[in-house]
């Protein structure tokens, strides 16, 4: 059985100037053809890292510590650069988290997407930009040909959005990386972009790794979700398992902050205390400071355990099922 | 950027401001040079062996002398003379003196008039900063040099003359400076959380928006002295600037470049060199605080 | 179900804000010359907030909700007393803020306190946290100058934070003990009000329940009054009494929290609420309103929702719909209920 | 654009006048230009005709607004020195100005962008490091003092380079120029590197910055996401933001070197306005101090047009209000 | 190639009375006396002169002369010349100052001219070498625009113009038909590099071959470096001070020693300007500052130049007389004195004043020394500002200075002109009267030498010293050095 992607202990850290960073430390995971992995966690619990290191574009002082990320079996990290670039927008695509920042606001549309289509392959201009406009056209923006004269501030938020997206397609990607791509768009705008990657993992079976902090997004999107903390894939499962009986303390306490999960009015339920720091963590289940049930036990390193087929969790306490 | 908890030592901006400056060893060095300059100058009365601004402990007997050099009664020149018999090392460091008091005095001045009309512009708006603008923009439309020589021509040579130019000359970029970091600054939600306390306008301006716009004045303002030190030099140079019996290390240099030809380098060659470590001293330290003091380059 | 009929702490009436650039005198003398050259030349204003009547009783709390820009923040601003609207009267207890004498005006505007999206930009940063806290109280005399050390403890107490740390400064907290300092500088001048403004939009998920929790708590102790500003549906469903929906400047919809939930009327407030992400939804089938979000620059005439609406009819295009009671409480901007 | 035109005019009009009427208050001020000019065996009677034949014994005032009268009419006055229209006397020495000023600009540019780029792209190497180090001596130098060590080292000790002046020339468009022959080209080397060293300076310390702000931003990460290589992510994507900065300060730092030609111009003889202007303030001859500065606020403005011209080709973001 | 310390402001010859344009006019252009290197008048061209009455002068022209542009020489160009002389429009330093003592003109025949003089009128042979003679068919009122631009430039002299960039070099080719012994240059390439030390360079770097003025700190250098030669003369240039007279009551800048104001001008008290005249070590100036490139004065003219004064010699320096003078004046303690001078003018000027500031001060006097620039200054100085200040008058023969500088200032009469220290002496204004109206020699110099005597003694002005012209160029060329500061190309050769 060949994922589209594996990724086996990856670690990378920041070595800074206050210590190392284990932004990552020893996450493992895989996505099949058409599948959609939700990647979720709280803020700094190295999604983006994550991300960034699947796509060989982890920069100084950060490096890839550890760990192989088998892309079609074959592993990533110890390509060459130039080989890497090759399958960078071309085979696995990126979509950044914010849309504003992500276009070169001095380059227009056409500029951004030709490029992209001539640095993998070799097309006439005409054709590249034919291209270009039919991928604009896929993610839904009206009237594409004049569009791509356009320049980035003349879009809205969640069009430029859109243009990102359509530049990840250009190549027919096996896998794209969407790094919480809707966080910084409103409700309606996000329902479109939502749907247009549905239905690109349906009609093209692209694998698709949607980074997120937003659990009600990945219940609506995802096929499979993973929870980071601190570095670390607490828990994985299919979405269904993992948000109806989470098995760690933290994907518990998590669903139980949602405030739809609660009744109107009443307090909510809260995790105590505070995102740990990642510098210098030392070992040990990272959540056991916030944890209800921690014990001495948690000194130590969980192990990944298996409870069901398909799940792992990566806790000594783990919850009994159903909450 | 994500914060700390559990650090137990308090840690005050103050204290981080010094320990990442004190990161770049060079910063440190220049920061070194300035203040043994600034020591040099204010002391300059106490150590010298000659005032040589004093035109009775002169005589020009004992005029262009080479470093080392004896005087008639007995002083030892250690960087010669110049034809006035001026001792060089005493002249540089009087001359030190009057160089960074210009520059530094222009500076201050010239950033408080800046910084506090750039602030009223950009926290009234209107009319009030059309008009501050609009005299911004006039300044900053002549080059300094010109001006600097026109006013010079009109008000005539004196310390006091200079450091006006140079605060005529200058006052426009701190203002601007500090219009653009205040406009910014205005926009910060604490700002509108003091509104909201009902905070005295006073007390917002003084308290909330100014030292939050001091970083990018700052910045300017070490290398608005190194400026202006350059300015003064040059103006001195081409003969406008301070009278030639207090003469500032551009006026020597100025003086002894006639010398040049002659082999006689001592007159303008020391103070070159001392108005050269000075300036670079003093961009050194601008450097640094330049890159600790930007916001963007923080992580 | 009714409302018992009490005292509005605030009202807008007939508020609007608008927006407009500074025209210099060549920008005028262009716009004239084009205006005589029979060209047709647009004001750039912005109409942030367009004649909203908004009340809002003591002990309630209300929840505005729209989409960026739709000026839910300049409604908060202009009740915090720290924008003066361009048109209509910000009445507090009965009385218009603006027409007050300036004692007033500043008593009411210490009543009216805000709570701000941004835990980092929302504090000083060359403040110590007692200094942040307790300046505005000194200032106004309700501490003595250089002393209240034990009411700023208090204070921080109350917004739970440990008053070990008040001698730091706000970079060394994280988010969340920030946005508690932020609360802790609007408590401590005895609001009677607050204004949250995407008060926990910043923070992350397990943070935003322990702020919401301290939100529901303190207005239990304290008999405060909100205005919920938020584009979290889930948030403003949890907290509020009455939910707002704005549109481009307007209010479109308003009623009690559950009705709004279990009746929405507007088409836009529909909209809204079906594409709301649920983490009780699984794989559901995401489907789009049509259309950008207008500028407020040059918003759509008549219904500014009409070019994405599924049901917008002749009338919409032509006519702004007024607010119009659909049930008790429950009022809505739409021609499709005068029909 | 209209309106943007509009009021760089009324910007300009303002300028103008307050400028002029600085001038005359200020040559007023400072002496009397017939007592420079006229020979010293001249008598009272001599003196007194000069006074009238420059027009002179008029009150301030009606001065001035003569010369505003003319000036509308195009007439900026005839020098009291030369005799010959001020504008002509100007126009006369400009291109030596400029064509050192522009050579010094283009030194600025091709020598500080690439060693910028190079210290932004690497801040920690060793050469980056030395390059910023390097940088802060072309600033710190005064310009006249390092002009005069270059014509003793170049010049008088090594004599590769001729000292001073402006050496041949050849007429293009009716006008002298030095850098069309040999010996012009290498009279402008001395003279033009001195101008330029602080302007070097200047642009590779911005670029530097641009390159440090500019590489740690989501749009260059996404640029490389999308699989470019790293010559078109630099070269392309950086340096096009890099350039608007540039562009600003280089054309605000055009002004500000023409009128800093005056220090070179003096150490290296070289014949341009800035000499001219020198003398003329020496002399008090104000038809030339009021044409020069017209002159340059005109340049200014010209300029400031050109930067914002170019700054639409080079930002999209502004796009002077055109799309109404 | 030559290079100038100061740009021509144009080459029109009557255009404006300044050094650097006459400097320019005598490579084009001739007059009808001209000067020998001590000053001493010469045929031009005009052979001879001699009164032949008491306000006629006759002169017998030179013949065979042709202008640049081919005509003749003769006397209708020269009536032509000064009649042009005073309508040159806009002039801010007219030539009509030499011409307008000549108020008719008689032609009798093309190589005879007679100049009618409003009384008797010696000086008009030295005035003549002032002006240019250009010819008569340029027209009415040429245009000094079109002297620039070469159309007008035909004079009579040793080289044509070839072109004329302002400012910055005139290109001249020789004329063969030159009057004078051939010029040895074909080309010359005169250059305007007012910067000393660039101007120094660019001798020493070969791109020129002469400098004029050469900066005194650089003439001890170039003295001892091999590959270049000087030329030295003293100068008829006195730099000397004023002392305020024009005031009673105090003047501006004297204090008493402790800044107190003072109810009279002190220097209106001779023991006061003789104290300040013998404080001043001049041999020290002159060594020290001016680098040996000068020499003290005690009077206007150098020895053995017609009109010095025999035995008036340079005061030497006494401090402890200076302050037993100042002593019996009444100031036991000294005086506090601002001594102004310009800084940008003459030759070392900022340096002597501080010089004597030292020298002052260790009378008592305590001195501050204050340089203007010179538009300033001389504004000032012209509205007797100052109470002590510095000045240079260059002068071509004895007389003037007297007639200038000391004599009364009288508006009237054109006398005392630039008398800014407002001396007056009737008893040296009668001889000077006399002087005026004598026209026999030896009785003149009688009178100069009189009249000097009384100024010197009652130190109407300090003078200090003479300046000295210096010359410089590339070795194995020899150069006439020039009292009157003119620097003559057709005067440099190869070394014999
Ligand atoms: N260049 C860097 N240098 C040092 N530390 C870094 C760097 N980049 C990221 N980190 C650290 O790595 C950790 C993980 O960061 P990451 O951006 O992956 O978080 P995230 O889960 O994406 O958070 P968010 O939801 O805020 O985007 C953080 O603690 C961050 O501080
Ligand atoms: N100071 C201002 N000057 C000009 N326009 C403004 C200003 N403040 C707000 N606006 C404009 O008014 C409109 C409403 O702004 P407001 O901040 O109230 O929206 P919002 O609903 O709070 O949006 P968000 O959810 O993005 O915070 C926007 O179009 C905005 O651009
Ligand atoms: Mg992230
Ligand atoms: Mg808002």
């Amino acid at each position: 059985m060949s994922h589209t992607l594996t990724v086996e202990g990856l670690a990378t850290h920041f070595h800074t100037r206050a210590g190392v960073v284990k932004a990552v430390d020893g996450v493992s995971f895989h996505v099949d053809r058409g599948e959609v992995l939700g990647l979720v966690g709280e803020s700094g619990s190295g999604k983006t890292v994550t991300g960034f290191s699947l796509i060989g574009l982890v920069e100084p002082p950060g490096r890839i510590a550890a760990g192989r990320i088998l892309f079609h079996g074959q592993d990533i990290t110890a390509l060459p650069e130039e080989e890497l670039r090759q399958l960078r927008g071309n085979r696995i695509a990126m979509i950044f988290q914010d849309p504003m920042m992500t276009l070169n606001p001095v380059l227009r549309i056409d500029t951004q997407m030709m490029e992209t289509v001539h640095a993998h392959a070799k097309v006439s201009n005409a054709e590249a930009r034919a291209r270009s406009r039919d991928a604009l056209g896929m993610v839904g923006i009206p009237s594409p040909e004049e569009r791509l004269s356009a320049y980035p501030h003349q879009f809205s938020g969640g069009m430029r959005q859109r243009v990102a997206i359509a530049i990840a397609l250009l190549h027919r990607p096996e896998l794209i990386i969407a790094d919480e791509p809707t966080t910084a768009l409103d409700v309606t705008i996000q329902a479109q972009i939502l749907a247009e990657v549905q239905k690109l993992a349906r009609e093209h079976g692209t694998a698709l790794i949607w980074i997120t902090h937003d659990l009600s997004v990945v219940a609506g999107l995802a096929d499979r979700i993973a929870v980071m903390y601190a570095g670390r894939i607490v828990e994985t499962g299919a979405v269904v398992d993992v948000l109806d009986a989470p098995l760690h303390p933290y994907t518990a306490g998590l669903i139980g902050s949602v405030p739809s999960r609660n009744k109107r009015g009443t307090r909510l339920r809260q995790i105590p205390g505070m995102t740990p720091q990642l510098i210098n963590l030392p070992a040990g289940c990272a959540f056991r400071t916030r944890c209800a049930s921690a014990t001495a036990e948690c000194e130590a390193d969980p192990p990944e355990t298996f409870p069901a087929f398909g799940r792992a969790v990566r806790c000594f306490h783990q919850q009994a099922e159903a909450s | 950027m994500s914060t700390t908890a559990g650090i137990a030592r308090e840690e005050t901006p103050f204290r981080r401001f010094t320990s990442e400056f004190a990161e770049s060893p060079l910063a440190v060095l220049g920061l070194v040079i300035v203040v043994i300059v600034a020591v040099l100058a204010l002391a300059a009365p106490f150590i010298t062996p000659q005032n040589p601004y004093d035109l009775a402990q002169l005589d020009i007997m004992d005029g262009r002398l080479a470093p080392g050099s004896k005087s008639m009664d007995g002083l030892v020149f250690w960087l010669g003379t110049d034809d006035q018999g001026r001792d060089m090392l005493s002249g540089i460091i009087y001359g030190l003196r009057i160089s960074l008091g210009v520059g530094v005095g222009s500076a201050i001045i010239a950033g408080v008039i800046g910084s506090a009309l750039g602030l009223a512009a950009a926290y009234f708006g209107g009319k009030v900063e059309t008009a501050i603008m609009r005299l911004v923009d006039l300044q900053l439309s002549f080059p300094a040099i010109l001006v600097a020589l026109m006013i010079l021509a009109v008000l005539g040579k004196g310390v006091l003359n200079v450091m006006l130019a140079l605060v005529l000359v200058e006052w426009a970029r701190y203002a601007r400076t500090a219009r653009g970091a205040a406009l910014v600054e205005r926009r910060r939600e604490y700002i509108e959380a003091a509104e909201c306390l009902a905070l005295p306008r006073w007390r917002l301006l003084a308290f909330h928006l100014l030292p939050n716009c001091m970083p990018p004045l700052i910045v300017i303002g070490t290398i608005q002295i190194a400026r202006a030190i350059t300015l003064e030099a040059t103006l001195s140079f081409l003969g406008l600037g301070v009278p030639i019996t207090e003469p500032s290390l551009g006026l020597l240099i100025a003086n002894g470049y006639q010398y040049m030809l002659s082999g006689k380098y001592w007159i303008s060659f020391y103070p070159g060199i001392a108005l050269l470590v000075t300036i670079i001293a003093i961009n050194l330290v601008g450097d640094q605080l330049r890159d600790v003091l930007n916001p963007r380059l923080k992580r | 179900m009714n409302e018992p009929v009490i005292e509005p702490v605030i009202e807008l009436r007939g508020v609007s804000k608008r927006f407009g650039k500074h025209l210099d005198a060549a920008a005028r003398l262009t716009r004239g010359l084009r205006r005589s050259l029979g060209a047709t030349v647009p004001d750039q204003v912005v109409r942030a907030v367009d004649s909203v009547d908004l009340t809002i009783a003591k002990g309630e709390v209300v929840g505005l909700v729209g989409e960026s820009g739709c000026g839910k923040s300049t409604i908060g601003r202009m009740v915090a007393g720290i924008m003066p609207p361009s048109d209509g009267q910000v009445v507090w207890k009965g009385r218009d803020i603006t027409a007050m004498p300036l004692d007033a005006m500043r008593k009411a505007t210490l009543a009216v306190q805000m709570i701000f999206q941004d835990p980092y930009a929302s504090l000083n940063p060359r403040m110590r946290v007692e200094d942040i806290i307790g300046e505005a109280p000194r200032v106004h005399g309700m501490i003595p100058k250089g002393g209240g050390d034990d009411y700023i403890d208090a204070q921080m107490r109350r917004a739970g934070l440990d008053p070990a740390y008040k001698r730091r400064y706000p970079h060394q907290f994280s988010g969340g003990q920030r946005q508690r300092i932020g609360i802790a500088r609007a408590l401590a001048v005895q609001p009677e009000f607050l204004v949250c403004d995407e008060a926990v939009a910043a923070l992350d998920v397990s943070i935003q329940a322990q702020i919401l929790n301290l939100f529901m708590d303190l207005r239990e102790q304290l008999d405060l009054t909100y205005l919920f500003i938020s584009h979290d549906l889930g948030v403003v469903e949890h907290l509020s009494d009455r939910v707002v929906i704005m549109y481009l400047g307007r209010i479109v919809e308003e009623a009690p929290a559950e009705e709004i939930f279990a009746r929405p009327n507007h088409p836009y407030t529909q909209a809204l609420l079906s594409e709301v992400p649920r983490i009780d939804t699984r794989k559901r089938q995401f489907t789009a309103i049509k259309g950008e979000i207008p500028s407020p620059l040059n918003p759509p005439s008549g219904c500014h929702f009409h070019p994405r609406c599924p049901a917008a009819m002749a009338a919409c295009r032509e006519q702004a719909p007024v607010l119009r009671e659909v049930a008790p409480g429950h009022r809505s901007a739409c021609h499709l209920n005068a029909a | 654009m209209t309106t943007w035109i509009f009021r760089r005019l009324i910007q300009a009009i303002f300028v103008v006048l307050a400028m002029t009427v600085i001038v005359f208050i200020g040559v007023n001020v400072i002496g009397d230009p017939v007592e420079i000019l006229i020979s010293p065996q001249a008598d009272q009677a001599e003196r007194a005709r000069a006074v009238i034949a420059l027009g002179l014994d008029r009150p301030l005032w009606e001065q001035y607004g003569r010369f505003l009268w003319n000036a509308v009419q195009g007439d900026l006055g005839k020098s009291f020195v030369f005799n010959e229209p001020a504008l002509r006397l100007i126009a006369q020495r400009m291109p030596a100005t400029m064509e050192l000023a522009v050579t010094a600009v283009l030194l600025s540019i091709v020598l500080g962008i690439p060693l910028g780029l190079y210290a932004g792209l690497r801040p920690n190497s060793f050469a980056g490091r030395s390059i910023m180090a390097g940088s802060i001596f072309g600033f710190s130098l005064p310009s006249f003092w390092v002009g005069l060590m270059l014509i003793m080292v170049f010049a008088v000790q090594l004599g590769w380079l001729p000292s001073t002046g402006r050496g041949q020339t050849a007429t293009l468009f009716g006008v002298q120029w030095s850098f069309l022959t040999r010996d012009g080209l290498a009279h402008m080397l001395m003279p033009a590197l001195n101008l330029s060293l602080g302007n070097i300076a200047l642009v590779l310390r911005l670029t530097r910055a641009g390159a440090r702000e500019n590489m740690p931003m989501d749009y260059v990460k996404f640029a490389r996401a999308k699989g470019l290589s790293p010559v078109r992510v630099v070269f392309v994507h950086v340096m096009k933001n890099i350039t608007i900065p540039i562009v600003t300060v280089i054309g605000l730092e055009f002004g500000s070197t023409v009128a800093f030609a005056v220090v070179t111009e003096s150490v290296f003889a070289w014949p341009g306005m800035g000499k001219l202007i020198i003398d003329s303030i020496n002399v008090l001859d104000r038809p030339v101090i009021v044409a020069y500065l017209m002159m340059i606020v005109f340049l200014f403005i010209t300029i400031n047009l050109l930067v914002d011209l170019l700054y639409t080709v080079l930002d999209p973001r502004v796009r002077l209000e055109s799309r109404e | 190639t030559m290079a100038m310390s100061s740009s021509p402001t144009s080459v029109d010859p009557h255009y404006h009375t300044f050094a650097p344009n006459e400097t320019l006019g005598i490579h084009m252009y001739d007059r009808l006396i001209e000067r020998d290197p001590l000053n001493n008048l010469i045929p031009g061209l005009a052979l001879s002169w001699k009164l032949i009455d008491d306000s006629t002068w006759e002169l017998k022209l030179r013949q065979g002369v042709k202008f640049h542009d081919g005509s003749a020489f003769t006397a209708a160009d020269v009536a032509y010349t000064f009649a042009r002389v005073p309508t040159v429009v806009n002039s801010p330093g007219s030539f009509s100052i030499y011409t307008k003592t000549v108020v008719a003109m008689e032609t009798p025949d093309p190589y005879t001219v007679r100049m009618k003089t409003n009384g008797i009128y010696p000086l008009l042979p030295v005035d003549l070498t002032n002006v240019f003679i250009i010819p008569k068919n340029l027209g009415p009122n040429p245009a000094t625009e079109e002297f620039n631009s070469g159309r007008n430039a035909a004079g009579t002299g040793a080289f044509r113009m070839v072109s004329y960039k302002q400012g910055e070099r005139v290109e001249l080719e020789r004329n063969d038909a030159w009057w004078g012994s051939k010029p040895h240059w074909q080309h010359l390439t005169i250059r305007m590099i007012p910067n000393d030390g660039a101007r120094t360079a660019a001798l020493l770097a070969g791109d020129v071959q002469l400098i004029e003025f050469v900066p005194t700190a650089d003439a001890t250098r170039l003295r001892a470096d091999k590959r270049v030669t000087l030329a030295e003369i003293a100068s008829q240039r006195i730099v000397y001070l004023w002392l305020d007279r024009s005031r009673g009551g105090p003047t501006p800048f004297i204090t008493g020693p402790n800044g107190e104001a003072l109810t009279v001008n002190p220097l209106n008290d001779k023991r006061v300007r003789q104290a300040l005249t013998i404080a001043i070590n001049r041999p020290a100036i002159v060594e020290r500052v001016m680098e040996g490139a000068a020499y003290a004065a005690g009077q206007f003219v150098a020895p053995g130049t017609w009109g010095h004064a025999p035995g008036l010699n340079p005061p030497t320096s006494d401090v402890a007389r200076a302050k037993a003078l100042l002593a019996e004046a009444g100031y036991p303690n000294g005086l506090r004195i601002t001594l102004h001078g310009p800084n940008d003018r003459y030759v070392n000027d900022g340096k002597i004043i501080q010089a004597i500031g030292q020298m002052w001060s260790r009378i008592g006097v305590q001195t501050t020394v204050d340089a203007i620039t010179w538009p300033n200054y001389i504004a000032r100085a012209n509205k007797q500002d100052f109470s002590a200040y510095l000045l240079a008058w260059g002068f071509g023969e004895a007389t003037n200075p007297l007639r200038a500088l000391v004599y009364t200032f009288s508006p009237a009469k054109g006398w005392g002109a630039v008398n800014r220290g407002r001396y007056s002496n009737p008893e040296f204004d009668g001889l000077v009267d006399r002087l005026m109206v004598t026209a026999d020699e030896a009785q003149r110099e009688k009178l100069v030498i009189e009249a000097t005597r009384i100024a010197m003694e009652d130190v109407a002005l300090i003078p200090l010293h003479l300046q000295q012209n210096i010359w410089a160029m590339r070795a194995g060329l020899a150069f006439v050095p020039r009292a009157d500061e003119d620097t003559r190309v057709m005067d440099l050769r190869p070394a014999p």
